[in-house]
């Protein structure tokens, strides 16, 4: 009954991507590119959370039911950001045309 | 020939051949035996008890609001005491009755005998499930007795987290802590119903009580925890005065809202789902017909599941949300009523050539559709922008909810009640009075909600102590329905209490209905529920086969 | 009153809008349901049981049948959304020319400031046939203006400005609750709406003029403040003069271009570090918790008046 | 295998249903998770996009090397679960409790420096209640900032103790030989655990500590 064993040199890689990616992410968020830095922090973030997740937490070898439960998840969490944002966004539009 | 129909038919009493062989209840007698249980069957027994009586709890308080409802001017009780009644009343109904009653006692009990497996998969996390509700319905207790809570079970802020002066905390964290035995049991039941099946019980042969049960779970998993997330910013909010909700210190109450009713909307599709998994059973079996359209049901199911938490933001429309938000959620709205409309009509259907009998089970499940239908319909008129904003706030919404509530969780979680009645205890209970006391709930509960949504279009608002005198006449029928209502509950206690003692003992399958915790275990079930795990061979509600006889 | 209401009148342009569509649900909702009823009881009756064991025919399904009571639904709710979002704009977008009150909520009454100075408590006076707009604000919790003759509810969030409009289209008196659950006398917190002809609201008007008009009183508090001190007339001053800059544009220090509306202005006087105009200084001490809503009112009203008159 | 038999449980068929079973469990729990974290990233969007001026500043407070050293030692405290999940699939029970044993000092090395970073906090009154101050007309938004910091800092540290307790469990079973290479499910089901929590603590790290940094 082994389930899928990861070998360990796979951990080390992963763990040094995971070093270099904080590395950079703390070198870039000093550098001014506007409110590019919010989506290269998210981009980094989230690559370093989907090496962890595949790697770490042996998703890339789980069955398919585990990829449906974390992408669920990721979408529900996704309804809940973007739907609570979209209202604050168009607060101020509340003027529409009248063409309505 | 009227006592012949009251009087059970001989295949639903217990042959001697059936013997009094050893079963979960007989099994052992001592305390602990209950106490430190991990058996399905008897968690489910123990949360029978403490719903039914935080239900009689809820149901006292909503009699003392009718009570004070019947004259305008607020003569029974002060409006401080009034305004902790209504509380109180929502908090214990929905936190404590109306999410965990079908999932928590016939989700439990019948899921793993109707699936053809011996447990849920972690016994005792659901054990844990149980204690986590008591101590969440004794900290609500707690609050009622050190002197209430008066911010409506909706808690909104910043009367709850900077105005309000009761034991606001004490009910939040009852409400939280019942929320985690919520999440436990969903989690249990979407990995019992996974890994846990029969062998031959593919996903589209599972009962549609089993799939109502998956789609419910997977809002509790996945909507509970962000109510509990939002108990806990309002509790630090009340204590520390940190300024999210507080909008002197640049917090926006309208966030507390979208974050309450992210969960709170879902949470009434917890309620209703499982309602929905008992009737599909009860009406197939009754007029021992195949349902129609299975695939349809359970699809709508996780339809209703997935869509259930897109559409929030109707209980928002006169709260200052941006149009366009407004607009959004609407036609959101619209689309999720659909599922339900295909599910009443599929049921309709169902009866269509069957062999329909009026045993108690099928009244309540008869009257779920004609009620659920009235509220449902009532539900698109709350979904049309103009018409709430006109209605919001008012009793045409709280008459709305209650048809979905009463008329449809309550009507199904009785109907599961009287049909797997004889399968938990062994005993059958009194057919006449069943279909009286049915009847009675069925004319109490319209005589006292439909006047409500005449009152509520009039403009009565919601959490009204005194009301003008133009709307009394529509408050008296209310409060007289309530009063009916109210024995149409009290009368099945009474004869179920009293059908434990000396009521005919049951056959294992007194309905002749189909499903494995009918045709596969005698009732009550032993401990172990199944002698050898049975193989399933044949569709769901397949009433052209012979009936397996244990 | 004290009659027995059946259903509530109509007096306002929205409310015959809002009860056709009402009664046009009503319409559907009893078609739909008495052929539910109707059917359930047909077949109920139809195929009871008549034996034990007779095996009715096994239907498991009709697709067509399936996709017809899908569709005609979806069609007919997307009718009913498509009818009450045009509703629902007409309610919440005030017209240009409306007449401006200020309504302020504070646990548990209604407190409301005509621009021409009157004031009252849980009574609003309006004229007929005239549309008029109210800016609402509360001092305290949320509450909710809602009088069911005009069809109209509005809740009032504290921290921002929130506005509704109606057109009285019949004299009378009306009732006006609070919807919005606020504390131990919500139910107390009601009033009544006063429609009168032209003549009678005029000379109701000059009944009780005891007051001056609104922009006023907002000059007085805005000496009082020293606000004259940074806000000059000319834009010599530390802050930005506020002569003629209420509802145009104007850009922030961050490069956002927003309206200077009633909102901008309260938000600038509780948070004025928040956003500040392009080309000053955030200095402004915040005036948080020293102005009540209604001086905020007041002051805001004053800065409007500038903006037509030119420089005082 | 005795030990084969006792670990199973009575309702389960085999090991591989019970693990398979206990899997799902656990992700469903670390979905559950993800939304109970979902409300606080939630209130976080909304008052970043409200008050972003107010939150630059709050985020200079931080101090952006303790931070990335936290966020160091939680991906060593990954490596190391990762490798004590590893030698338990093995079957080497001494080096499956040094790699646990290493975990749990990386966690409390890690609470260690939350402390710290808390301490320095109180001190310069950035505390959220009465006792906080900060000079700047944006007082009142700076403290919501720091209300979110505290939250969501909180309650990720929160779930770190409550790790490191069933960590010190594990240990004490890992050393009475409970785990072998046939049952070690309790040990991988934490592993997924320790990895979500420092999953949520990668976001959290670059949304508090690096905000408007140029």
């Amino acid at each position: 009954m082994s389930h899928h064993v990861v070998p360990l040199k796979t951990y080390y890689t992963i763990f040094f991507a995971l070093l270099a990616l904080t590395a950079i992410t703390v070198a870039v968020a000093f550098l001014d590119l506007g409110a590019l830095n919010d989506v290269v922090a998210m981009g980094i973030a989230s690559t370093k959370a989907s090496l962890v997740i595949l790697f770490f937490m042996h998703v890339k070898y789980s069955s398919k039911l585990t990829w449906v439960a974390i992408i669920g998840g990721i979408i529900f969490l996704a309804i809940l950001l973007i739907i609570i944002l979209s209202d604050y966004m168009t607060r101020g539009a509340d003027t529409f045309p009248q063409a309505w | 020939m009227s006592t012949a129909i009251f009087k059970p038919r001989p295949e639903q009493v217990a042959q001697e051949s059936d013997g009094t062989v050893s079963n979960y209840l007989n099994a052992s007698f001592s305390i602990r035996s209950w106490l430190l249980t991990v058996d399905h069957k008897r968690i489910a027994i123990l949360y029978l008890i403490s719903i039914s009586a935080m239900f009689f709890l809820g149901g006292i308080f909503a009699m003392l609001i009718r009570m004070e409802l019947l004259t305008p001017a607020g003569d029974l009780m002060q409006s401080e005491t009034y305004n902790k009644m209504f509380t109180m009343h929502g908090v214990v109904m929905v936190f404590f009755f109306l999410i965990p009653a079908t999932p928590a006692v016939f989700g439990n009990f019948l899921l793993p005998l109707m699936i053809g497996a011996k447990d849920l998969a972690f016994p005792r996390l659901n054990l844990l499930s149980w204690y986590l509700y008591t101590a969440g319905a004794l900290l609500a207790i707690g609050s009622i007795v050190f002197g209430g809570v008066d911010t409506g079970w909706t808690f909104y802020t910043p009367y709850s987290t900077t105005y309000a002066n009761s034991n606001v905390i004490l009910a939040a964290l009852g409400a939280f802590i019942a929320g985690f035995s919520s999440i436990l049991t969903g989690l249990n039941f979407i990995v019992t119903i996974h890994k846990m099946r029969a062998p031959g019980l593919t996903w589209f042969k599972m009962p549609l009580f089993v799939w109502g049960h998956y789609a419910t779970s997977i809002i509790q998993v996945l909507g509970t925890p962000v109510v509990a997330i939002t108990i806990i910013l309002v509790a630090l909010e009340r204590l520390f005065h940190i300024g999210i909700f507080n909008p002197e210190l640049g917090g926006d109450p309208i966030l507390f809202q979208h974050l309450f009713w992210f969960y709170s909307h879902p949470a009434v599709y917890i309620m209703i789902l499982p309602a929905m998994g008992v009737i599909s059973e009860v009406i197939t079996c009754f007029s021992k017909k195949k349902v129609f359209g299975y695939e349809f049901i359970a699809l709508s199911s996780m339809a209703i599941a997935l869509l259930g938490f897109l559409v929030w933001g109707h209980h928002m429309y006169t709260s200052g949300q941006s149009t366009y938000a407004s607009l959004v959620f609407s036609v959101l709205t619209f689309l999720v009523a659909i599922p339900s409309a295909i599910k009443v009509f599929n049921w309709t259907a169902t009866l269509y050539k069957g062999s329909v009998s009026y045993d108690a089970p099928m009244l309540y499940a008869i009257g779920f559709l004609g009620l659920f239908t009235i509220g449902g319909l009532t539900g698109v008129f709350l979904a049309t922008l103009a018409v709430d904003v006109h209605v919001h706030d008012t009793y045409f919404i709280v008459a709305h909810f209650h048809y979905i509530m009463v008329g449809g969780s309550i009507m199904g979680y009785m109907a599961a009640l009287h049909f797997w009645w004889p399968k938990i205890t062994g005993r059958l209970y009194p057919e006449g009075w069943a279909r009286f006391s049915a009847l009675i709930i069925f004319i109490g509960f319209n005589l006292t909600f439909f006047p409500q949504f005449v009152v509520g279009y009039l403009g009565m608002p919601r959490r009204y102590h005194i009301y003008p005198e133009e709307f009394q006449i529509w408050n008296v029928f209310s409060t007289a329905g309530s009063s009916i209502l109210g024995i149409g509950y009290l009368i099945p206690l009474i004869y179920l209490i009293w059908s434990l003692k000396s009521g005919p003992k049951a056959s294992p399958n007194p309905w002749n209905a189909k499903g494995l915790e009918w045709e596969r275990c005698p009732s009550p079930p032993p401990t172990h529920n199944f002698d050898h795990t049975p193989v399933v061979i044949e569709e769901a509600y397949a009433y052209e086969h012979k009936i397996w006889i244990k | 009153m004290g009659d027995i209401a059946f259903f509530p009148e109509q007096a306002s342009t929205l409310a015959g809008q809002v009860d056709l569509l009402y009664f046009f649900l009503i319409a559907v909702s009893v078609f739909f349901a008495l052929l539910i009823f109707s059917l359930i009881y047909l077949f109920a009756v139809r195929y009871r049981r008549r034996s034990e064991d007779d095996v009715p025919k096994e239907i498991s399904g009709l697709l067509k049948l399936e996709i017809l009571w899908s569709v005609i639904p979806l069609i007919l709710v997307l009718f009913v959304f498509g009818w009450g979002a045009t509703l629902y704009f007409d309610a919440y977008n005030p017209p240009k020319d409306a007449m401006e009150i200020y309504v302020v909520g504070k646990q548990w009454m209604w407190y409301i400031q005509h621009p021409t100075g009157q004031r009252e408590i849980n009574k609003l006076h309006i004229p007929v046939n005239k549309p008029v707009k109210l800016t609402m604000a509360t001092e305290d919790v949320i509450h909710s203006f809602y009088v069911p003759a005009f069809r109209v509810k509005k809740d009032v969030v504290p921290g921002m400005y929130t506005t509704m409009w109606f057109n009285a289209i019949k004299t009378g008196e009306y009732h006006l609750f609070c919807a919005e659950y606020c504390g131990t006398k919500h139910s107390q917190m009601i009033g009544t709406v006063v429609v009168m002809e032209q003549a009678d609201y005029q000379k109701w008007l000059s009944g009780n003029d005891s007051n001056e008009p609104l922009s006023v009183t907002g000059e007085k508090k805005f000496q009082q403040l020293a606000c004259h001190t940074c806000h000059k007339d000319k834009a010599n001053g530390r802050g930005p003069s506020l002569v003629g800059i209420f509802g145009k544009q104007a850009q922030l220090q961050n490069g956002q271009i927003i309206t200077v509306d009633e909102d901008y202005i309260r938000k600038s006087i509780l948070n004025p570090g928040d956003d500040v105009i392009a080309g000053y200084k955030p200095v402004m001490p915040t005036f948080q918790g020293q102005i009540s809503e209604v001086g905020l009112l007041q002051i805001t009203a004053y800065i409007k008046s500038l903006a037509n008159s030119g420089s005082k | 295998m005795s030990a084969k038999n006792t670990a199973l449980q009575h309702h389960f068929n085999d090991l591989d249903q019970q693990y398979q079973a206990s899997q799902l469990g656990m992700w469903a729990f670390l979905v559950q998770e993800l939304l109970f974290f979902g409300g606080l990233f939630a209130g976080y969007v909304v008052y970043r996009n409200l008050y972003p001026e107010a939150w630059t500043l709050g985020s200079h407070e931080l101090d952006v090397s303790l931070g990335s050293t936290n966020t160091a030692i939680l991906i060593l405290s990954s490596l190391t679960m990762a490798m004590a999940v590893y030698w338990a699939q093995k079957g080497q029970k001494t080096k499956l409790v040094l790699f646990l044993v290493a975990t749990l000092i990386l966690g409390c090395s890690f609470l260690g420096i939350k402390v710290i970073e808390y301490s320095h906090k109180v001190q310069h009154h950035l505390l959220p209640g009465n006792g906080f101050s900060f000079d700047s007309p944006l007082a009142d938004q700076v403290r919501i900032f720091f209300s979110f910091y505290f939250a969501m800092t909180g309650m990720h540290a929160f779930h770190m103790i409550v790790g490191a307790g069933i960590l010190i469990w594990l240990i004490v079973q890992a050393m009475k030989g409970r785990y072998t290479a046939e049952y070690n499910t309790p040990i991988e089901m934490f592993g997924l655990y320790w990895h979500f929590v420092d999953v949520v603590w990668i976001y959290l790290f670059p949304l508090l500590y690096l905000i408007g940094r140029n």
